[in-house]
């Protein structure tokens, strides 16, 4: 066991370190930075066009898709050194990079990925992800976006909900439903869908934080070539646990140690009796118990990649990276108030870093939703990892439009 | 031994709860946070119509002269809507400090005017722990002017009066100055909670009126004991409100083409709020009975109180949010009042770590006979 | 809302007071008091004897069968003054009192209230349970002793377990099956069983507390009259549901503050720095976690008891209280361990505290699962008083015999 | 960067396991109990065979010299059965602190001795917490003569030398002394955990060796911290045992004609006793790095590894019980083994809030670059 880069690891982190120090702080953005959200899109497609050049943009790729055909250390010693810099990776490079080249490189035709693999990773397109419906968002096979074929063509019309970047995005992933006389996860298709054709509407949904991350995506009669079918007619389903198993294992990558900054913020603080916050042993225990469920977490990833880098399966492990991310965001932000008592509660200079626990504990409750809810991941953990028998399930075998809900 | 609401206290939550139903829907608090968190006068002046306000004050300084569980019970009601007006800031905080410690004629003059709900107080604490007897402020009384800026002050916009305590010598003064003093400030905060206004209150050279002469550590603790109390009622009143708009939710919304509330995990998620808010419903009940009765263990009973109803608002606040999914977390959705809420109301009269410390300092003196 | 006596709960207080200070301490049993299993039932049969002589033992009971026809806080109040004596009470004078005579009076002839609900009052009867089997724990109704009609009797055979006091009893209640081709709910019956039968052998059980307290109990062909069947053929679910609501309001009766001894022993233990234990923070905050949720059952007993005593229907909420106390009680005996560090482990003169926290900590994995489990309690809370939908049941509507597990 | 085991170290994991699943059935628990918590001979001349009782002692003092994570391996194998042996007292007390602290002619007189398992060591703490740098003791140490009463001291039955600290002057004295000696006495303690022999030893003016010169706390908390890596394993291993019980019962339970394993409830609450674990094992392996790397996270590394495998075991072992349901309860079940052990595993080494304390003193230490 060894925490410290191999020999072969050093050399490429010094390599990475030294590029990064020359290429990045161009195009850092500062966190007091006024900017458009159109020129955040252009610089994050600069910054990526500009890792495409020096070779650092797919380090895990093979060469001939453009990649650097790395290992997965040397991306993952990469990604630790670009984190140490600002700069900006909105949600859609990564539905780009992380979801759906590698489906269409697992279940598309050679020719959809020369399309597509190259032109996102110089970052010429921007992608947002159309699956989550209003009735379908744990029981995601429930969608009913539907497709009719029609000749050489799809017509699509459904709504489509939490799709980040949609009002920007050149592509989107897409699931509808193919046919509904099968079960439902046997009827799904698998799209690419081009944002600039007309029945698409896109409106932003506003959130329990007041911006407007998400949107809402109406689909009306869109009219989808075949050729952007991504794998077999009901094959969908397959497509989708491939897009979404990539995501689990991006993320939860921010380690950023709340713990670590919570002792940092006790030991600011003050109480009445003129002590630092951080002698109370009741504080002490709070902030031990996230220490070690942050950590944890850390080391269990490092675990994981190892794996990976082993050339191992990862299971259903990788639930639990999100799961408990989540659960400790919405703890350690609300620590962070208790910390700072009634005075935690507002907003004010120069007390930055309320605005972050405000936002953390108001975005901790996404985080323990989207992407798999708690209560799912635990299921998946119980039935993939310790081999326990699956939910009850009434809709196995029933075609989805015999379904109730359907 | 009756450990129930009286048949009067049954009818008044109901009439309570069908004003705040009826006057108080969920749109009305969306509509509150774009106008910025004021208070809304209609229901206001509704709920002092049913003249609930005075509960607790005497008839001949205006009030109705009920009991403390009266007044409870109208919290728990205002709770359950979140409904955005005065009622802890003017009735549980400033009218009780002025009965408790004002002069007569500081009595005579307030308090028929906050009973009335005509006039609203505010309390300003000295610095920023939601807490009334600390050495440390950030205002100092000097030759009878006040100067310095307050921690958080909820309600202070829509206040006529504002109750302040300052550390003096060896105990602490608790004044009283009109809200429109030209020496005052008040600058309204970014808070947590969209849905009631807290401010910072500055006092340059301010001449406020002495509430009585200086109290000791002890009288303030009962003060904030008692508040504590009514914060528990509306607590306990937003994590019912969490428990229901769940169960609505859970039994309707199909996964897996069964509802989602048929899912054990969610029963048992619901179970434990259940279990949470029964349990601080009852150390509610048993501590306002503590303070009607004046009991021995007002301390332990009260604080017993808030630590439980805190307890239950967090854990129903979260778990409501976390059943309602994805559209929980749009702001159409009514989950998100209650989740910040459950963080103003768990620290705006003192942290957990703030009454562990009590209730455990006043059961240990019990213990050794103090 | 009064915590206090109304006046005439105070006069009756006043009675129950002077006639215990007069009568219990000659029946009172010491802590260290060296006593075999024997004398102790004894004790216990002439303690109720003596109490039903003077008209205390079955306060709320009407007077036609030999109670006192008190209300329900007369019954609290005796049992609050009775609790400050150490009187012997062994668990088969509730099996009596609390079960085995309220399904009678409930579901039984008048004859049959007759022949034992005096005789019970008296201490003439010791009874015991014999409801649950090693298949038949929380699923109650699969049990399978089987009882088969012959001529005016019925013969039974099968295994009983988790029956205190079978090897000393005249009576047991009794489940058995009397008709496995119907759904298992519907195929029970409810018996009283002359404990002197032949073919009954007890044999004790070795709890994981190195005591015996508990029995396994088979029975071999035991032949069984007719009329010692109380209520309807196939009637057995719905008086086992009756013992068990009276059992369910009787239990969690132990008030005990835990946390209130915690304070007082934690204020003794002194850190190494030379300060009490209790002043640490983490320490307030674990006993006052306990102390709200202790304090919190006994009042919310206090609000079923003022409901019970207007009459309205106790539901599924008193599920609660066992709940709550089980866990309380393995949380706080944990504690008390705690406190004490590495030395609570080991039992020492003159710390008697710890031989209560060590079988504490044991007897509470007991009171988790006994008479409703923990799952099985937030199922019933879920389902019967938050209207949940109840867990989906592949055997309701089988024949018991066609059961898999059957 | 590889953050997992080498092949050696998992064939060693395998070896070790088999030998255990071999000879240490729960069967030999039960007997184990009956006869007094005397450890087992016959496993600890197996183990002893293997070698990897001198796992760390280096090759030329009679170990195999191989990492701290070899010796945690067996340590975590040690725990999944609760092995009847005095490996923890022996190996990861006695022989560390003779390997940290004894002169060249004590590590050559002992070492090789306790390598082999011919002879076992045992630690006597100065008083009941567990710990070694305390003002607090018991025993008292003039002219080199040691008189008193320790703390519970684990093994101290089977041990040939006795390990005492005692606080001297600025610092401690570590001590060695041989069993034997007429003037001490083992008195046996009645403990919670019924598989593992504790004492209490007196010791009336024994003559006792030093081990080196006395110490500062600094030293003794980087002894504690090492001990505390190896019991996290042991914990980690027994918590594991757990899991796997409750998986294998509640898959074959039926209730309500369906496995205890197919309710929501049963694997959600396994789901969580997995995250428990992986998260300690996690941190646990991070612990041994440290460990072998000299790291200078060495503090907050091993307490974070044992605050989160006590709340693992702790966690496992209760859920385990309670899965078992009635059954569980019977002496005939194995669950109370480990419900009893978890006990003891929290408090042997110093108790959750002592090392709470400890990792945010380190880390703030850290942060504030002391």
């Amino acid at each position: 066991m060894d925490f410290k880069d191999s020999p072969a690891e050093a050399a490429f982190r010094s390599e990475s370190r030294a590029w990064l120090l020359d290429n990045a702080p161009d195009y850092c953005i500062s966190d007091d930075a006024e900017i458009t959200e159109n020129e955040l899109v252009q610089k994050a497609l600069a910054w990526q066009r500009h890792k495409y050049t020096a070779g650092f943009a797919a380090i895990t790729w093979p060469q001939e898709m453009g990649g650097r055909g790395g290992t997965i250390l040397e991306a993952m010693v990469f990604g630790e050194e670009e984190a140490k810099y600002k700069l900006p990776m909105p949600a859609f490079i990564s539905v780009g990079l992380s979801m759906a080249i590698p489906t269409i490189r697992k279940h598309g035709t050679p020719e959809q990925l020369d399309r597509f693999a190259r032109d996102t990773l110089e970052g010429n397109i921007i992608w947002c992800q159309l699956f989550s419906e209003p009735a379908a968002g744990s029981d995601l096979a429930n969608l009913s976006t539907r497709a009719v074929k029609d000749g050489d063509n799809w017509i699509i019309t459904g709504q489509k909900v939490w799709s980040s970047w949609a009002h920007h995005a050149d592509w989107g992933i897409l699931l509808a439903r193919t046919n509904p006389d099968v079960p439902k996860h046997k009827g799904i298709s698998f799209f690419v869908l081009d944002m600039r054709s007309s029945g698409i509407e896109v409106r932003p949904i506003k959130q329990i934080s007041g911006a407007s991350d998400f949107n809402e995506t109406f689909l009306t009669e869109v009219v989808v070539p075949d050729s952007c079918r991504i794998g077999a007619e009901g094959e969908g389903w397959a497509c989708a646990m491939t897009t979404l198993m990539s995501e689990r294992l991006s993320s939860g990558e921010d380690d950023t140690s709340h713990a670590k900054q919570l002792i940092e913020l006790a030991s600011m603080v003050t109480r009445d009796s003129g002590e630092p916050a951080l002698e109370s042993s009741a504080l002490r225990a709070r902030i031990s118990d996230l220490y070690v469920r942050e950590e944890g977490l850390r080391h269990f990833t490092s675990r994981m990649r190892t794996r990976l880098s082993q050339g191992k399966p990862l299971g259903a492990e990788a639930a639990l990276a999100k799961l408990v991310y989540a659960n400790n965001l919405q703890e350690g932000s609300a620590l962070a108030m208790d910390i700072e008592e009634f005075d935690g509660l507002f907003l004010e200079e120069p007390h930055a870093h309320r605005t972050r626990s405000h936002s953390d504990y108001i975005w901790s409750t996404a985080m323990r939703v989207a992407g798999g809810a708690d209560e799912v991941l635990k299921n998946q953990l119980s039935e993939r990892v310790l081999g326990m028998p699956g939910e009850f399930r009434m809709d196995k075998n029933v075609p989805f439009s015999e379904l109730k809900n359907a | 031994m009756n450990f129930d609401l009286s048949e009067e206290q049954e009818m008044l939550r109901e009439q309570v709860g069908r004003l705040f139903t009826r006057e108080c829907p969920a749109s009305l608090l969306r509509s509150t946070v774009d106008d910025g968190a004021q208070y809304n006068l209609p229901l206001w002046n509704s709920l002092s119509e049913l003249g609930v306000l005075g509960a607790v004050i005497p008839e001949d300084l205006g009030g109705v002269g009920l009991t403390e569980l009266d007044l409870c019970v109208v919290l728990e009601q205002a709770g359950r809507v979140l409904a955005p007006i005065p009622l802890y800031s003017s009735i549980c905080l400033g009218a009780e400090i002025i009965l408790a410690l004002g002069s007569e004629a500081q009595q005579e003059h307030w308090l028929p005017k906050l009973a009335s709900g005509e006039k609203r107080a505010a309390l300003a604490y000295p610095q920023g722990m939601g807490v009334l007897a600390t050495r440390d402020s950030a205002v100092n009384l000097k030759s009878g002017l006040l100067s310095g800026k307050t921690g958080p002050c909820g309600d202070a916009d829509s206040a006529d009066i504002i109750v302040v305590t300052v550390p003096q010598n060896d105990g602490w003064q608790l004044c009283l100055v009109e809200a429109s003093h030209p020496g005052i400030t008040v600058e309204a905060l970014q808070g947590f909670d969209q849905l009631r206004q807290h401010s910072r209150i500055e006092f340059k050279d301010v001449a406020v009126e002495p509430l009585g002469n200086p109290v000791g550590a002890k009288t303030l603790e009962i003060l904030e004991c008692r508040t504590a109390v009514y914060v528990a009622f509306e607590q306990i009143g937003g994590a019912q409100a969490c428990l229901e708009m769940a169960l609505a939710y859970t039994k309707e919304r199909p996964i897996f083409s069964r509802p989602l509330a048929s899912y054990q995990s969610t029963k048992h998620k619901l179970a434990d709020v259940f279990v949470a808010i029964e349990l601080a419903r009852s150390n509610a009940y048993y501590a306002a009975w503590a303070m009607e009765a004046g009991s021995d263990d007002l301390v332990a009973a009260c604080a017993a109180a808030r630590i439980s109803a805190t307890q239950a608002f967090e854990l129903a606040s979260r778990e409501n949010q976390q059943l309602h999914g994805g559209i929980g977390y749009t702001w159409e959705a009514d989950c998100h009042f209650y989740y910040r809420r459950s963080r103003l109301l768990a620290l705006n009269c003192g942290s957990q770590e703030i009454w562990q410390d009590r209730l455990i300092s006043a059961l240990a003196k019990t213990a050794s006979g103090d």
